[in-house]
């Protein structure tokens, strides 16, 4: 009896814990959404502490970040899952990918600032920034790829191959639509964590917004939202109203996360769906 | 590391059946050229009622062989050994029918003095029981050299035989009186030819067991 | 055909070519990381000692002194108290979404956590300031609250989703075959649950907590923004302090390019750098152990 | 005409041994059943026929392969062209997670066909010569995934069938299957036999007896004997081919 005594006691603790977690992002999304919401205006976005540089630098710097991570990314992960024979090459590649991925991302931004604002002669730029911010992207990109590459059965592999058909076209026509769905998540994920990004964008793209309203000018320094957050925070300038704009701002990124999980899984499951049809037994 | 124990078994126990069987046989024979020396009616008939437990026994190995195969699907040598034993249990029961046959002389003979001295049927039986045991030794240890020794002895019956045919022949020529009773003995040295014919298609079967090969004996 | 043939054959080796090079890429970078920030850290010893920065907790530099000890510790303080509370917790969250949960709750919890996952670590922070400091002030008795439990929280929160996700693949990656034996010996939930599945997943389990310590001790932006920011030794939880990394951000700025002080700084990146790598081979090992068995 | 000459063929997993000195001819349009216990070869044998093997790393391989008199590993091969003529049929029912129809077209299409009325008449064909049509033409850009296991592997058949081969090498092909199924592949491989050459490895020893002409029984990596496959079942010549078939292995 005891046995089952401490069975129940148990699962009644693991549902407390779990509930806590839950419990704690709900108290996280109130909190947030509840101060900043009120602050979401028109006022909020084009006045004159108006974040509207800011949300379009987020976007900018995250559309370039992918330009500049996603081919190499992409490549490198079906080179790790389709070709890499197994030997010290290899296995020295992916080390390199394991270390790049666990580097924290204020190393990233330091890395970024030797390259591209000291050594390169740049300043602060989009153009640095997005692209020290495709680092950060580069090793989650390699093995998203690479494991959604080989969540694909073998049996694809061996079924076009046996046909006749080259790696190349067995990836392009076989393996890379089989494994769309898993790409389409790892690249939310990816643009997810890009777009709250900030340690690397202070010493990259520093913590100023071009005065021309959506400048694309990638030598611009661009201040995104999250850097703007971290900027009002932690160095409130005086007479400004920091704390609305804080609030605000962190409500908008919220949001903005929320946003982007539901617009990119949806298309990624109704990928899936329609690819694996009516899966009747 | 023994396999297929089950199966194993289950030969086992057909060929147990089939020795049983042969061994029924063996006596059934003997009983019925003894029950036709000694005029002993009794015998005879006993053996026409032995006769349903010998196509009974047959039967039950019948059935065994077709379940095996239906449910073991045995390839190869195991293949050879079912299919050999079930036909060898159908000679055996044909030969159990030919005692019966035997037997039936003896009724019909009665108590009818003989018209020669029966010599040459005790000789005949003799050499067709131990063709069958020479033949069911062969089959238990699957041993093809007993075939040809099998197939020599059943020329001595045959060479019997063909005396026997002239010796009442030329006893029905001469006296007509005798001819049905000769005709009877006739019947009877007949009837052990055929028995060591059945013989022969045994050590052929014994053959197709040890190499696959079908070959004709009765050359 | 000869033609659109040789084609085909051509478009294979150069997809070949080009994967094979953004991989060989990928590997430059790393090695080009360590190169830069380590050559740039390192150029601190120049002029500062090595011993001095390891063992000292004078952090002076327009007075010449580098003593980082209190940076190291402030990182490790935190990155412990974010373990010792978020680990737990995330345990028991993989254990319940592994093991526990009804289908429904799974589906509410995943992108739960995910969510979490996907928060920005500024958000992180500044929730930290608007609410946990308020908080840890009143536990600690100090007139702020910013020091090492705010950031041990905020980070114990941040963990939570690397705990969950990867405990419970590793949980869940278990052959169905142990849960079933257990279960079929008579055992309870709890029992299967406490003596097979998590040892047997624990070479996962150990990833996930190295990874989340990984994360905890590289975190920047939510820890800078409720660690204090003062160079004192963290004698308390309560008390300001700072860690590696809120002490870069907070100094990198302020001190030109090339000179000692900015030096130190990257030469602490380079130290979170190298505990990183220390992380990985630690991953490496534990995982391997894992597939030894 | 001998169709495959395979000479004495010896393959290496690394330092370990798989293959060893097999020898072993092949006529056109016939069925040849690969037999033996798990591990012995037999599949390892049949990859090696359309270079499947070439895909695992540290194999290495001697001896000689020849198709219609071509070596197969000389050095200049055109694996695909090679793979294209051999094709392969495998243990379980492999389609794409594509329609049923583009499951068939991915291979015409790969090798250069692009005409839509081409197409639809390979697949057609293709799905009548696998025997499939007449159950799934009403649903041809439905996914394949909702077809029936057994309809799956015809659909892997009428998949290969579609890219134009002249020898179908087949790895178990109905393991994965019930028995009506494989009994409606069985007949599928006794209809194919009259325009194809057909190598099929088979765990099932009364399945190789009832769709083969001819059956080779490997042990260890060797072949042990290779004969006319109702000699080999009822008499066999060696006593390990006859301990293997009749269940009394080791």
């Amino acid at each position: 009896m005891k046995a089952h005594q401490s069975d129940r006691l148990a699962s009644a603790l693991l549902w407390v814990g779990a509930s806590a977690i839950v419990m704690l992002l709900v108290a996280f999304l109130v909190l947030i959404l509840g101060r900043g919401l009120p602050h979401l205006t028109v006022e909020f976005f084009n006045g004159p502490d108006g974040v509207r540089g800011q949300l379009f630098n987020s976007f900018y710097i995250l559309f370039l970040s992918l330009v500049f991570s996603l081919p190499v990314g992409l490549g490198a992960g079906i080179y790790m899952a389709e070709y890499a024979p197994k030997n010290k090459l290899t296995d020295l590649i992916r080390l390199s990918t394991e270390s790049l991925a666990s580097v924290p991302s204020i190393v990233f931004g330091l890395f970024g600032m030797i390259l591209f604002v000291n050594m390169l002669g740049l300043g602060f730029t989009i153009l640095g920034g997005a692209a020290t911010l495709a680092l950060l992207n580069l090793p989650i990109l390699v093995r998203v790829t690479e494991e959604s590459l080989l969540a694909v059965p073998r049996s694809y592999r061996e079924a076009s191959l046996a046909l006749g058909a080259t790696m190349w076209q067995t990836l392009r026509k076989v393996i890379l639509p089989t494994a769309l769905p898993g790409l389409i998540t790892g690249i939310t994920l990816v643009a997810g964590r890009a777009l709250g990004e900030t340690a690397i964008l202070i010493f990259t793209a520093g913590m100023n917004v071009s005065r021309i309203p959506f400048d694309v000018n990638p030598l611009a320094a661009g201040e995104t939202l999250a850097v703007h957050l971290f900027a009002v925070k932690s160095n409130p300038l005086p007479g400004t109203n920091a704390d609305q704009i804080a609030d605000g701002t962190a409500a908008l990124l919220i949001i903005m996360v929320i946003v982007f999980n539901i617009c990119l899984t949806i298309p990624s499951r109704w990928l899936q769906h329609r690819h694996q049809g009516k899966n009747k037994a | 590391m023994p396999t297929r124990q089950k199966f194993d078994h289950e030969l086992e126990e057909l060929r147990t059946n089939i020795l049983n069987l042969g061994n029924m046989v063996n006596e059934q024979i003997t009983d019925a050229v003894r029950s036709l020396i000694n005029q002993d009616l009794e015998l005879a008939n006993a053996i026409v009622v032995k006769d349903i437990a010998l196509n009974d026994l047959q039967a039950i190995i019948e059935e065994k062989c077709i379940l095996l195969i239906a449910t073991q699907q045995p390839f190869a040598r195991d293949l050879r050994k079912l299919v050999a034993g079930f036909k060898i249990s159908i000679y055996l029961e044909r030969m159990g029918d030919l005692s019966v046959d035997l037997a039936k002389v003896t009724i019909r003979i009665g108590e009818e003095e003989f018209i020669k001295p029966i010599v040459d049927i005790p000789r005949m039986s003799a050499l067709v029981q131990e063709m069958i045991d020479i033949g069911l030794k062969a089959y238990v240890d699957e041993d093809c050299g007993a075939a040809s020794e099998m197939s020599l002895i059943d020329d001595q019956i045959d060479k019997i035989y063909s005396g026997v045919f002239g010796e009442l022949r030329s006893i029905m020529m001469e006296d007509p009186n005798k001819v049905t009773q000769a005709n009877y003995l006739l019947f009877a040295s007949r009837f052990l030819e055929r028995l060591g014919d059945y013989c022969t298609n045994i050590a052929e079967e014994i053959v197709y067991i040890c190499n696959g090969k079908r070959m004709d004996l009765n050359e | 055909m000869t033609n659109r043939k040789s084609w085909v054959y051509l478009n294979d080796r150069l997809a070949r070519y080009l994967f094979i090079s953004s991989a060989i890429l990928v590997s430059l970078i790393i090695l080009c990381i360590i190169w830069f920030v380590g050559m740039q850290g390192l150029s601190t010893f120049k002029e500062a000692s090595i011993l001095e920065f390891f063992t000292s907790s004078k952090w002076s530099p327009d007075n010449g002194k580098f003593g980082a000890l209190t940076f190291i510790a402030g990182s490790i303080g935190t990155t412990i108290i974010a373990i010792l509370l978020g680990g737990p917790l995330g345990l028991a969250g993989a254990v319940f979404l592994a093991e526990i949960a009804p289908p429904w709750v799974r589906s509410i919890m995943r992108p739960a956590t995910d969510l979490f996952a996907g928060i920005p670590s500024v958000v992180y922070g500044y929730v930290g300031i608007t609410v946990i400091v308020s908080f840890t002030g009143k536990i600690t008795d100090s007139p702020t609250g910013y020091g090492m439990l705010a950031a041990g929280i905020v980070l114990a929160i941040m963990i939570l989703p690397t705990v969950i996700s990867l405990s419970e693949d590793a949980l869940r990656s278990l052959p169905r075959t142990y849960k079933e034996a257990s279960l079929a010996l008579g055992a309870t939930r709890w029992q299967t649950i406490r003596r097979v599945l998590v040892p047997a997943a624990s070479p996962g389990i150990l990833t996930a907590i190295i990874l989340a310590m990984a994360r905890a001790i590289g975190e920047t932006m939510a820890v800078q923004m409720v660690i204090g920011n003062s160079p004192r030794f963290p004698d308390s939880l309560g008390s300001p302090t700072s860690t590696l990394t809120s002490n870069i951000v907070m100094e990198m700025g302020n001190t030109p390019f090339g000179s000692t002080w900015n030096n130190a700084l990257f030469m602490m990146a380079f130290i979170l750098l190298i505990i990183a790598l220390i992380m990985i081979i630690l991953v490496r090992t534990a995982s391997r152990k894992g597939a030894a068995r | 005409m001998d169709k495959i000459v395979v000479d004495k063929l010896d393959l290496f997993y690394g330092d370990q041994q798989a293959l060893n000195k097999i020898c072993l001819t092949m006529k056109e349009k016939s069925v040849t059943a690969l037999i033996g216990p798990s591990g012995c070869g037999k599949s390892t044998f049949l990859r090696t026929l359309n270079r499947m093997q070439d895909l695992t790393p540290s194999v290495k391989i001697s001896g000689k392969i020849t198709i219609d008199g071509q070596d197969i590993y000389a050095p200049g091969t055109d694996v695909v062209l090679l793979r294209k003529k051999v094709g392969m049929v495998f243990q379980n029912p492999n389609p794409f997670p594509k329609s049923v129809f583009e499951n068939i077209a991915y291979g015409p299409r790969i090798h250069g066909e692009s005409d839509k009325k081409r197409l639809n008449e390979i697949v057609e064909t293709s799905l009548k010569d696998a025997a499939l049509w007449n159950e799934v033409k009403d649903r041809l850009h439905e996914s394949a995934l909702g077809l029936s296991g057994g309809q799956q592997q015809r659909l892997c058949i009428a998949r290969l069938l579609a890219v134009g081969p002249e020898i179908l090498l087949m790895d178990e092909p109905t393991s994965a299957l019930d028995p009506i199924s494989t009994m409606k592949i069985e007949e599928l491989i006794a209809e194919l036999k009259d325009k194809y050459s057909i190598m099929i490895v088979t765990h099932n020893m009364h399945q190789a007896s009832r769709v083969s002409d001819r059956t080779a029984f490997f042990l260890s990596g060797d072949l042990i004997e290779e004969d006319v496959t109702s000699i080999l079942f009822t008499r066999p010549a060696k006593k390990k081919t006859e301990d293997y078939i009749s269940g009394r292995f080791g």
